[in-house]
């Protein structure tokens, strides 16, 4: 809980801020402590997991906090309609665009999404780190491309951390990664591959429905999107249990000129993602697992894409849409485009008929 | 009749009661409606505006009598305080109008004024007037979540349909020739 | 107009009926170049949903069926008969100029003036009430004014008419004359003060000193006349049921 | 002799209806009759008709509401003498198709109910008969409207 805090923490807290910091510093040392003698066991529990990733991340964000001792200030310029030109002295490292958009309004606040930084998409919990002109980005905007891209990544994340907790201990999770399906296609999904033992398992709507309260509770502790750019060193180091993950970090780093990964936290569940993110889970209203695909590959383990849909707080839709919404959502998707899918699927339809 | 404002203003109450009697009354109302048509926008207080509302298109509705109407001429007369604008009224209004009958304005509720007194305050003009429109609607976005959610729906049935109507044409030519 | 609404056409017609409706359409239109609508039929201005009248004309119709009631203007002298079952031949008639037309619908009411012996009577006649034998028009002619309240002030003279009068005959094709005669009133304490501009009456010869009526002009209202507030223009709801009348006193 | 004064009275009477009109007010309070309202006889009894500085004053009305209407009896202050009369007409319009009068007409009765007059010139009212108990005032009437 006390790191969810962080993230709500305001600017110009700086007293309080160390010295949370080195409270939670100390309590990182101890329980690494115990960390280096459990660390040898081959195969962990996925709570233990999580918890280790998650202190590995607290670790490098306090790391890199120290990177700045003193607080400097920067100008944020915001451009945007209902207040063009507003002048913001804020913290470097520190403030993020909320606490921008908590000096605007609290409208500002609840609505947007992601910030628009010099042109650069940024989380809304993100700290700023230069001087920059600042806009925001909401679901009803112009053309809202980014944030629904922003929103389909979160419930993907979402659905991740509920998988990667909703089987027993006895049974191996692996999350591979989110593919970027566009909205369009219907849902978003988590590619993952499920222990070996549950090959033959096909999940019931009970199952989808058990996963779904996952979700959901989940939602309703309203949790903020921590983001922390690192260095592919430290970022092996967090998913060094996950072959997937390490390959897909690798990838990234190499395309990467500075050699940084982005890396996202909610609650205590760590994981990579391509982009910026919804500030709060309490941005969901409507949010389903609904399916779980085989996909055919060489590979000999099975993986598993895990298909769900749900909608923003700000776009409610009425419950016979949603349900046909949910029943679209049933159907495959594929990275490029859900044409592929209904293509399959209407010849699956043809060939049965 | 005003069944409107009968209705808004309970209990058979024609009109409001403004000024200091009834010829005070129209006095105001001819000023509102003097500047209404040398401005064609203007902001006042809601009761007066809705007041005003009948009367200026009233005048529109005389006016398009046409200049030589000798019952119109005196209503613009009375109306008009300011003379420039017969002319504006039977020239420019009134062909403006021409294809309308009724509705020649159009009136909003604007904040309450920040005066004293807090009135409620209302905006009035007339239709087809070169200001930038008061409210702009917006249509519905076609790129939000839910609109792309409903847009991929809409194309997935299309695309069934589209595959299924072959299907069933085929069906029929084919118990055609049976036939 | 819930009436129209009730009355519209049956939409198939045969051909016969289309070239009879339309030699009806054809005969209405000529006769509503000298039309006369009773003033009753017209609704006042005001709420009442338009159902209501529509019944009532109908009701009114039927009575017209039964009782010619002839048309008549204030200022017209007229002698009316009606049904009385306390006088001696169970049934009673006055002559008298009518003074004012008032209520709408079947309520309809005029109010009938004579002097008789030198007392000023008045009787107030339901124009559809069923007690009412006759209604003949003895003089028609209309009056510089729509109400001839004064009378009550005017000098006897003017509201005494010979209870045997002679009908003066009157074509149907003529225009109804127009009475311009100005009666002399009595000295004032009068009902109203009729020199005020609000009455607006044509029908007084006033002999009143210049003082009074400067004074009375003081009371003139020349905006009221452009407060189209104020205006109730009947002219389409009046030939509309008059020619729904028309129609139902022709079947 | 009795001719001659009945002559006199006749004209008294017309001059009396003359300052009458002047004198009457025109007000509502005066529309139906009342206590204080100045009534007319319109009979020929010899009380009515010899002039008096004071016209007839109605000073009660035998009714429960206290208003007189057509067939009401009331009590007249006549020439300092207290006198039944009965109402046959009134300035008030009454009910529809009954007449009304330019001005408050009563008749003298005595207190059997028998007209002191002999003869009633102006109309009355036939709507008086509905209440049956007038018919001798009828019966002296020589117009019924």
């Amino acid at each position: 809980m006390r790191s969810s805090d962080w993230g709500r923490l305001p600017a110009g807290t700086g007293s309080n801020w160390a010295m949370a910091a080195r409270w939670a510093s100390r309590c990182l040392r101890s329980r690494q402590a115990r960390f280096i003698s459990t660390a040898p066991a081959s195969r962990l529990s996925a709570a233990e997991i999580i918890q280790m990733r998650n202190e590995l991340f607290i670790k490098e964000k306090e790391r890199q906090l120290s990177l700045n001792p003193r607080i400097e200030k920067i100008e944020v310029k915001y451009i945007g309609k209902s207040h063009p030109g507003t002048l913001f002295i804020m913290n470097k490292a520190l403030s993020t665009p909320y606490n921008c958009a908590m000096h605007l309004s609290e409208w500002q606040c609840k609505k947007s999404v992601l910030a628009l930084v010099d042109g650069e998409l940024w989380d809304m919990y993100r700290p700023l780190t230069k001087s920059c002109e600042i806009q925001f980005l909401t679901f009803k905007d112009e053309n809202p491309e980014e944030v629904n891209k922003a929103y389909w990544r979160s419930c993907a994340m979402i659905m991740a951390c509920v998988l990667k907790q909703a089987f027993k201990d006895e049974y191996s999770v692996t999350l591979i990664r989110a593919p970027e399906v566009p909205v369009i296609s219907g849902a978003f999904c988590y590619d993952v591959v499920l222990d070996s033992r549950l090959d033959d398992w096909k999940p019931t709507k009970d199952n989808f429905r058990s996963l779904t309260k996952d979700a959901f509770n989940l939602i309703h502790k309203d949790l903020p999107f921590e983001t922390l750019h690192v260095e592919a060193k430290v970022a092996l180091e967090i998913f060094q249990h996950n072959r997937y993950k390490m390959d897909s970090i690798e990838q990234k780093a190499s395309q990467n000129p500075e050699g940084l990964i982005k890396l996202h936290r909610f609650g205590d569940f760590v994981d990579i993602s391509e982009g910026p993110l919804i500030p709060r889970t309490s941005f969901c209203y409507q949010y389903e697992i609904t399916a779980a695909h085989d996909l055919q590959t060489s590979q000999s383990e099975s993986i598993r894409r895990f298909q769900g849909v749900s909608l923003p707080v700000h776009l409610k839709a009425h419950h016979t849409i949603w349900r046909r919404l949910l029943e679209r959502s049933q159907r495959l998707v594929t990275e490029d485009g859900s044409l592929e899918a209904n293509d399959r699927s209407l010849e699956a339809k043809t060939a049965s008929t | 009749m005003r069944l409107s404002v009968v209705a808004a203003i309970a209990h058979g109450r024609v009109h409001r009661r403004l000024g200091l009697g009834p010829r005070s009354r129209l006095d105001m109302l001819r000023n509102l409606v003097t500047a209404l048509v040398r401005h064609e926008r203007i902001e006042t207080t809601w009761a007066r505006a809705d007041e005003m509302q009948f009367y200026a298109e009233r005048l529109i509705d005389y006016a398009k009598r046409g200049d030589t109407d000798e019952k119109a001429m005196r209503m613009a007369d009375f109306w008009l305080t300011e003379k420039d604008l017969i002319h504006k009224l039977f020239k420019l209004l009134v062909p403006r109008f021409e294809p309308h009958s009724g509705n020649y304005t159009r009136l909003f509720q604007i904040p309450n004024r920040e005066n004293l007194d807090r009135a409620k305050m209302g905006v009035i003009e007339y239709k087809g007037n070169p200001f930038p429109p008061l409210i702009v609607l917006r249509r519905d976005n076609e790129k939000t979540l839910l609109n792309q959610l409903l847009k991929g729906y809409r194309e997935d049935i299309l695309r069934t349909r589209a595959t299924q109507v072959p299907e069933g044409a085929a069906a029929s030519a084919h118990t055609g020739t049976v036939v | 107009c819930g009436g129209r609404l009730i009355l519209r056409h049956w939409p198939f017609k045969s051909l016969k009926q289309q070239w009879l409706s339309a030699r009806a359409a054809l005969e209405s239109a000529v006769l509503w170049q000298q039309r006369f609508l009773s003033p009753e039929f017209i609704p006042p201005r005001e709420r009442t949903a338009p159902l209501k009248f529509y019944i009532e004309r109908t009701d009114m119709i039927q009575r017209r069926k039964v009782l010619d009631i002839p048309e008549f203007y204030v200022g017209s002298i007229l002698s009316v008969t009606t049904a009385e079952p306390y006088a001696q031949d169970k049934t009673s008639c006055f002559v008298g100029i009518c003074i004012q037309r008032g209520g709408h619908g079947l309520g309809a009411t005029f109010i009938l003036r004579n002097v008789i012996e030198g007392q000023g009577v008045e009787i107030c006649y339901e124009l559809y009430n069923p007690r009412i034998q006759e209604i003949k028009i003895l003089k028609l002619e209309k009056r510089l004014d729509d109400n001839l309240m004064y009378l009550r002030d005017a000098l006897p003279e003017y509201s005494t008419f010979d209870v045997n009068m002679e009908p003066v005959s009157h074509s149907d094709n003529d225009e109804v004359p127009v009475n311009k005669m100005k009666v002399k009133m009595k000295p004032k304490p009068w009902l109203k003060r009729w020199e005020r501009p609000q009455f607006n009456i044509q029908g007084i010869h006033f002999e009143l000193p210049e003082k009074i009526m400067e004074e009375a002009k003081k009371w003139s209202q020349p905006w009221k006349k452009f407060d189209m507030l104020r205006e109730y223009d009947t002219s389409k709801l009046e030939e509309q049921i008059w020619k729904e009348v028309n129609e139902e006193l022709k079947k | 002799m009795a001719f001659l004064s009945r002559q006199l009275g006749l004209l008294l009477t017309q001059i009396n209806r003359a300052v009458k009109q002047r004198h009457f007010s025109t007000t509502g309070a005066c529309s139906a009759i009342q206590k204080l309202t100045r009534v007319r006889v319109v009979d020929n009894s010899a009380l009515g008709n010899t002039p008096y500085h004071r016209p007839p004053k109605c000073i009660h009305v035998y009714n429960k509401s206290g208003v007189g209407k057509v067939g009401d009896k009331i009590l007249l202050a006549i020439k300092g003498e207290k006198k039944k009369a009965l109402i046959v007409g009134h300035k008030m319009p009454g009910p529809r198709m009954t007449p009304r009068f330019d001005s408050n007409n009563v008749v003298l009765i005595e207190d059997n109910g028998n007209p002191t007059g002999t003869r009633i010139k102006t109309p009355i009212p036939i709507i008086l008969r509905k209440r049956g108990e007038f018919s001798k005032v009828l019966a002296i009437a020589q117009h019924l409207v």
